[in-house]
């Protein structure tokens, strides 16, 4: 009696909710005719909703149905043994291309690339040997430069000669974000003082906002007024803190300017959309090869972010004096240093 | 009385069923006058507490009628009981033991000030009311320092507190002294001539016939007869409860059957200043010595609470003792066993029929078999190395032939047995092991009369063959009936130990009390 | 490495490490005292801080240029949001006697997969929400180098509210009695069930506030933010004894360990694991009885 | 016989009932319910790969549905399983490692590898076993709350295995804090093919798994062990007045539960990750609750519930895939249930007690 009660009052409240649906018309605009070429892209752990790593490539991959008239689709792994599943999945039913977003899936798409060798895969953020993989193609990106260039302006920004950054775990390929920020800020400031944070050393640690604004906080009650992140949306954490002390943060993969205006100074652009995109449309022209892609500064692939939100924060010396770096990092006058690149030479 | 006022209580036509179908009450309609004292008797089992749970509003009954001073209860339960001025003193009481005295007496109506509880107010009302009725308690006490005694007043001045009218006592004098028991029942008289009518539950007939005005006897959930307690006769009485003459097979106990152990016989059990602390840090035995011979049933009289329970859980291996040696003598010299584990005592010889059977003596969700063996089932004859053997099935089953116990199937859980099958079980098992002392707590308590009879019997067979006995009973005349020696246990010490063939039950009621310490006869 | 102390910046990074856990603790705190077992204060929480975003940013949407009102709006929907998890687990532990503990982990995965589900279908975001973008609580500043979420202000002052209602009020004498011994409170017509249902339901509403604090304290909601909490919340309590003030102390403990791992990472050589360890055991410690016993309501997590 | 199916109906009308549920949550997000149920189907048993991924996830399933219903049978509610788990499958991988990486390539590696496994499983079982027997044993001399002190227990786990993960002596190089992999003399080898081409193997974890339910079959079916076990579990007073030793029987249940607890992370690491990686487990422990009570703490039931939730897994990864419905669909449809049997119990208790 009271169970049938029960069912009733949870089909009462599913009604409730789905009156309450807010969604928006479906998103799919499929007008496009032709045989279309299938594309899906399994996402690193923590999914879409980063508003960074995840969100850009997500970015990349709409914009190639928009433009290429692909289809997709998109598996947002829970645990560390569903991206290997993923893969599996979408091989078998027989996607075109499959991208695999993050370094910690190195290992499944090597899988799946053995053992599917009819099947077009790429990795994002980690190196597979062409020569062993002819059907993979890693995409990286120089985020040395990028971070030079926001160090640069941060060390311009600080008050204080303080500035921090916030990693999300202690590994090489973060460090590789940490040294070049270093470098961009020292070369600005040779004073200038770097305080380093890592969230935690589990793959959670790039999905803790909570956690990632305590240690801005922290941060800044050691004098630091401008903060860099890589670290996923646990950084978003970290631009609310700045927004609720008055601080400066840096966003980081996409253009984060907007989510504090007046708070994130710039963003570092790491254009995983644009790999993401331009990848897939390899596959599409029919030239896609399987080869390490770095997508750097001279690729378009790495920048800062500029747009009416921090237009008053980045004043127009500061942003001469950054595009001078740039060019000169163009130009090779100046080397940043590629940590990842140093590990292997040791 | 003329029929001009209606009845305080009417209970009509109630019924109850336990789930499994079992009745508890059956179509039982009674009327309670106001201001009298109503008897309600009956054996264990035949559905008084049930009935009372049904008035109280704790149990709710299946179908039938409540009705107060002629209006029917529309909404029965608790706190419809309790605005209809109906207040129950439970068997088990329901006090909280980290709460007050004055906080568990005021719960629910509790005085306050402003938003606040007010705690002098509440010891204050308590203090009137302990005044008024005689019934003295320090307001301010935590309930679990009390004694059991003391925790009943407590449990009498709620009911009071809640303006109770009709007041329910459910077998009050289980836990009481004869001069406790005395002094509740003045303080019974004392309600009565206030007005307050009371419903009284016992199975002791002398008690009713001295206290109640009118009594009901039930058997089996249903009414038997209901009369005017002047002129009522003991014996139909006990024969209405049980529905038969009193076993007239019982042997006369004044003169035991079976060997009686002479003076010169081994010393099997020997304790020797026993002493040992309560839960709560109090003394509970306070160097008792006591010696059991071989083919000897030594009783242990005492109101519940004065140390027997704890002195055979000593003996038992349950208890810790702070002092005192515990010694089983296998012939030669005895041994002393306080630091031995319980399932070495097993092998000593020892045995335990544990008084509160769904507790220690079975586990109520093993099958027959399973608790057949249970203790037992390490023994090489029901255990290979493979696991338990099927031997385990023949013995529950010469088990269950032997001792009567009514099972559909031994695979069934004991939880749905009766009381008496359970504890016919608990027996079994134990007197199975062929112990050479049996520690016997309460072996028919809350059985039928069948299986008290079994139970006795096969307690006065152990004996015959040698074990040395050490009963515990709160039923005196069991005590009487087959006993050796009585040793009469008060607040932790022996006061006394007697023949029972030179002793009555009043006697041994003084000795309970704390009326004189001697001993009749040397142990 | 600096010359910054650590104190100036520890105070108040702690008080908004407990202040989540402190509403969760009191709420779990006022239903163990009536004697249901809380293991659901995590999905509570979650809850709260799913209903809590939905409605501030919902809101903000429909009525542009109302923050204060959105932020209003986001208070009541994770306080109704905390209630209906709390009435199912009371439903399932009071109605239908389920067992308290299974009930508590049942729904805490009910609502982590509830909020993700509805963050898919209502922001097209898996387990996550937009920025609250203007809506906030503000900050109230207490001294120069201080200024805290109101929420903190309103968790310190629950607390002795709390504390009064369970110890100094008839209601909380007849509350207790229901955590001790639930047959002698009916006896004398207390309504134990009611009592019961209002009790969890005042921990899904506190409940519902600690996950609301860890909202406005990011901006948004994400999958799992609370991230045990609830559970940590439940320590705190038995840290505590079950008694509001001890376990404002163990909340505080749990936040300081938060902090201090945070504040002393790259200043000492303390490995950062030991130090977020240390609370855990620190409650072990407690409940092996090496600090003072710890004696739990007599009736807690008993069904029927 | 007929009590236990009646029990395990309770489980089945549960499954129906959150099955309803779900289906509702369904609709009202605009999706068809009956082609997800198609596509769930099709992701847990279409094709081997499938088949051989629901195997492999109700390996861990069962095992620890096992240990919860081990803990269960005995008294104790072991919501420590998951971090059980994770001590077992760290130890299981720092002792496989060394040994297979030195071994591997030679010829050596052949003779050694099988030793080498047992030694990893045994290492894993003694770590698991150990982290319960810290409960266990705060149980049984302290009288410790299990449920609370699991549950801490589980939060100290995790970030001690995460700080040992990390350290350079267990550390593989790159990016992931993971340890070395194991070389594959020292990995549980496959049992038997499940694709035509031998590609797909259904792993020797089974065998793990069928073991230790046989095991626990024979533990709480006929021996003595179990038998005590069960009789503290269900009246620790009267199992003492037996001169059962209670609390050594409850620290041993606890430490059985937690060995079976480190099996989970010892196949895990041995037969499917081949080696240890920092927050592996997808809850397995914490699953493994859901299973025993869906279970009705039964072995057999235990077996099919465990596939049931596998299935559920494999084929909500390719609904997820493949359609609009988030796969956490199916984390509510086993709350639901999870719900509804704990409640059906505890109707059930209310109404088979007797009241005197």
């Amino acid at each position: 009696m009271l169970m049938k009660r029960l069912l009733v009052a949870t089909a009462a409240a599913i009604a409730l909710w789905s009156w309450w649906d807010y969604r928006a018309g479906a998103a799919d605009s499929s007008g496009l005719t032709g045989p279309r070429r299938r594309i899906a892209v399994v996402l690193s752990v923590g999914g879409l909703g980063d508003k960074s790593f995840n969100d850009s490539a997500y970015e990349g991959l709409l914009r190639a149905v928009r433009e290429l008239g692909i289809e997709e689709a998109h598996g947002e792994p829970a645990d560390i043994a569903e991206p290997a599943e993923f893969l599996d999945v979408y091989a078998e039913e027989g996607y075109d291309l499959i991208i695999g977003v993050g370094f910690l899936m190195k290992d499944a798409v090597e899988k799946a690339a053995r053992s599917h060798p009819d099947r077009k895969f790429a990795l994002i953020d980690a190196p597979i040997d062409p020569r062993e993989y002819p059907n993979c193609a890693s995409l990286l990106f120089s985020e040395h430069e990028g971070s030079f260039l926001v160090g640069a302006l941060a060390a311009m920004a600080s008050k204080s000669g303080r500035v921090g950054f916030v990693g999300g775990m202690d590994i090489p390929l973060i460090h590789k974000f940490k040294v070049g920020y270093a470098e961009g800020a020292r070369h600005v400031n040779p004073e200038c003082e770097v305080l380093v944070r890592y969230a935690g050393a589990g793959p959670d640690a790039f999905h803790d906002p909570v956690k990632g604004k305590a240690m801005a906080e922290t941060l800044f009650s050691q004098g630091v007024d401008v903060i860099y992140h890589a670290s996923g949306s646990t950084g978003n954490g970290v631009i609310q803190a700045a927004a609720e002390h008055g601080k400066l943060a840096i966003g980081v993969d996409a253009n984060q300017n907007y989510m504090k205006p007046g708070h994130v100074l710039t963003s570092m652009l790491k254009r995983v959309d644009v790999a993401v995109c331009e990848t897939i449309r390899a596959v599409c022209e029919e030239r896609f090869q399987g080869r390490v892609c770095v997508f750097g500064l001279k690729e378009g692939g790495i920048g800062y972010a500029m747009d009416e939100h921090n237009r008053a924060l980045v004043t127009s010396p500061m942003q001469e004096r950054v595009e001078a770096l740039k060019a000169k990092i163009l130009a090779g006058e100046i080397r940043v240093t590629d940590y990842l690149e140093v590990q292997r030479g040791k | 009385m003329t029929d001009v006022n209606p009845p305080a209580v009417e209970m009509l036509h109630i019924t109850k069923r336990f789930s499994g179908g079992v009745v508890a009450v059956e179509d039982v309609s009674i009327g309670v006058a106001q201001g009298e004292i109503h008897a309600v008797i009956g054996e264990n089992g035949a559905g008084k507490s049930t009935l009372m749970g049904v008035l109280s509003g704790l149990i709710p009954a299946d179908s039938g009628e409540i009705r107060l001073s002629g209006a029917p209860v529309s909404n029965p339960g608790p706190a419809s009981a309790v605005r209809h001025g109906i207040g129950m003193v439970y068997q088990h009481f329901m006090l909280i033991p980290v709460f007050t005295v004055a906080e568990n007496i005021v719960l629910g109506r509790e005085p306050a000030a402003g938003l606040r509880f007010d705690r002098r107010a509440a010891e204050e009302q308590v203090r009137a009311l302990s005044d008024r009725y005689g019934l003295k308690v320090d307001p301010a006490a935590r309930v679990e320092t009390l004694s059991v005694g003391q925790e009943q007043r407590v449990e009498i001045l709620k009911v009071l507190h809640c303006g109770a009218d009709i007041l329910i006592l459910d077998e009050p004098t289980a836990v009481l002294t004869p001069q406790e028991t005395k002094d509740l029942f003045s303080v019974l008289l004392q309600l009565k001539s206030q007005g307050k009518t009371i419903l009284f539950i016992s199975h002791k007939l002398n008690e009713v016939l001295a206290i109640a005005d009118t009594i009901t006897v039930l058997r089996h959930g249903k009414v038997v007869e209901t009369m005017p307690a002047k002129g009522a006769m003991k014996e139909s009485l006990a024969r209405m409860m049980v529905g038969r003459d009193l076993e007239s097979g019982a042997p006369d106990p004044r003169h035991p059957v079976g060997a009686v152990a002479s003076a010169s016989a081994e010393v099997l059990l020997e304790l020797e200043r026993i002493e040992v602390l309560r839960d709560n840090g109090l003394p509970a035995l306070r160097g008792v010595s006591l010696q059991v011979r071989s083919g000897e049933i030594l009783g242990l009289a005492g109101v519940e609470g004065n140390g027997q329970t704890e002195l055979l859980e000593v003996a038992a291996g349950l208890r810790e003792k702070v002092g005192g040696e515990i010694r089983l003598h296998d012939g030669v010299s005895g041994r002393d066993v306080s630091r031995t584990s319980i399932s070495e005592r097993h092998r000593l010889g020892l045995s335990h029929i544990p008084e509160d059977r769904h507790r220690r003596g079975l586990v109520l969700d093993f099958s027959v078999v399973e608790n057949a063996i249970l203790g037992r089932h390490r023994d090489e004859a029901f255990c290979g190395p493979w696991g338990i053997r099927s031997s385990a099935d023949i013995e529950a089953a010469t088990l269950a032939e032997r001792f009567e116990v009514h099972a559909n199937d031994l695979a069934d859980r004991v939880r749905g047995l009766s009381g008496g099958n359970q504890q016919k079980l608990v027996v079994g098992r134990e007197l199975a092991r062929r112990p050479r002392v049996l520690l016997a707590a309460q072996p028919t308590r809350g059985v039928d009369l069948a299986a008290v009879a079994i139970i006795h019997r096969a307690l006065r067979e152990a004996r015959s063959t040698g074990a040395a006995i050490l009963l515990v009973s709160s039923d005196l005349s069991e005590l009487l009936a087959l006993s050796d020696r009585i040793a009469v246990m008060y607040e932790g010490s022996v006061v006394a130990t007697l023949d029972p063939a030179k002793t009555t039950e009043e006697e041994l009621g003084l000795y309970m009390a704390g009326g004189g310490r001697s001993s009749a006869i040397p142990s | 490495m600096n010359e910054f102390s650590l104190l100036p910046a520890l105070v108040p990074a702690t008080i908004q490490a407990a202040t989540p856990l402190l509403f969760a603790a009191l709420g779990g705190l006022i239903s163990e005292r009536a004697g249901i077992v809380n293991l659901a204060l995590e999905g509570m929480m979650l809850a709260g801080a799913f209903a809590g975003a939905c409605a501030a940013i919902l809101l903000h949407d429909a009525v542009p240029g109302h923050p204060a009102a959105a932020a209003a709006g986001a208070v009541m929907a994770a306080l109704v949001a905390g209630a209906l998890v709390a009435l199912l687990h009371a439903a399932a532990c009071i109605t239908f006697r389920a067992d308290q503990v299974v009930s508590g982990i049942a729904l805490n995965m009910l609502v982590l997969g509830l909020t993700v589900f509805f963050s898919q279908s209502i922001f097209h975001m898996k387990g996550g929400t937009p920025q609250l973008e203007e809506v906030t609580l503000g900050r109230l500043s207490l001294g120069a180098s201080m200024a805290l979420s109101p929420l903190c202000f309103v968790a310190a002052a629950v607390l002795p509210v709390a504390g009064f209602l369970l110890f100094s009020t008839p209601f909380g004498l007849r509350l207790r009695a229901c955590g001790e011994h639930p047959r002698a409170a009916a006896t004398v017509g207390i309504p134990v069930a009611r009592i019961r249902y209002l009790a969890v339901l005042a921990s899904g509403l506190l409940a519902g506030l600690g996950g609301l604090y860890l909202v406005f304290d990011v901006g948004s909601f994400s999958k799992e933010m609370t991230s045990g909490r609830g559970y940590i919340a439940l320590a705190a309590i038995i840290f505590g004894r079950w008694r509001p003030g001890l376990t404002l102390a163990g909340c505080l403990l749990f936040g300081l360990a938060q902090s201090l791992q945070l504040q002393l990472q790259g200043r000492v050589e303390v490995p950062v694991a030991f130090l977020q360890m240390l609370p855990y055991g620190v409650t072990l410690v407690v409940l092996a009885g090496a600090i003072g016993r710890s004696t739990p309501p007599a009736a807690l997590g008993k069904t029927g | 016989m007929l009590k236990k199916l009646d029990e395990l109906s309770v489980s089945a009308w549960a499954l129906l009932a959150a099955g309803v549920v779900v289906s509702l949550v369904i609709l009202a997000i605009g999706e068809n319910p009956i082609a997800v149920g198609r596509a769930l189907i099709d992701g847990a048993f279409g094709g081997p790969r499938r088949v051989a991924n629901t195997l492999q996830y109700a390996i861990p399933l069962t095992l620890s549905g096992l240990a919860v219903a081990l803990a269960f049978r005995g008294g104790l509610f072991n919501i420590g399983v998951e971090g059980q788990l994770y001590v077992g499958a760290f130890a299981a991988a720092i002792v496989a490692s060394p040994v297979a990486s030195r071994t591997a390539g030679e010829g050596l590696a052949t003779a050694c590898g099988p030793l080498a496994i047992l030694a990893a499983i045994l290492a894993g079982v003694t770590a698991g076993a150990f982290w319960a027997g810290i409960a266990g044993a705060l149980k049984s001399l302290r009288g410790v709350n299990e449920v609370i002190a699991t549950i801490m227990l589980n939060w100290i786990a995790l970030f001690l295995v995460g700080y040992l993960v990390n350290l350079p002596s267990f550390k593989a190089t790159g990016d992931i804090p993971q340890t070395a992999e194991i070389a594959a003399g020292g990995r549980l080898p496959g049992l038997f093919p499940l694709s035509g081409d031998g590609a797909v193997m259904a792993g020797s974890g089974l065998l793990l798994a069928l073991t230790t339910l046989l095991a626990v079959v024979w533990l709480f079916g006929r021996s003595v062990l179990g038998y005590e076990i069960r009789a503290v579990g269900h009246n620790p007073s009267a199992a003492e007045a037996a001169g059962i030793p209670v609390r050594g029987r409850l620290l041993q249940t606890m430490l059985l539960s937690g060995a079976i607890a480190g099996l989970v992370g010892a196949d895990q690491v041995l037969g499917v990750h081949h080696r240890f990686i920092a927050n592996f487990s997808p809850g397995f422990g914490y699953l493994g609750i859901a299973i025993a009570l869906l279970g009705r703490n039964h072995p057999v039931g235990i077996v099919i519930a465990a596939f049931l939730f596998a299935a559920l897994k494999g084929g909500a990864l390719q609904m997820d895939a493949l359609t609009n419905v988030p796969r956490e669909m199916i984390t509510v449809l086993q709350a639901v249930l999870l719900l509804f049997v704990a409640a059906a119990a505890g109707v059930r208790a209310r109404m088979g007690a007797r009241e005197t």
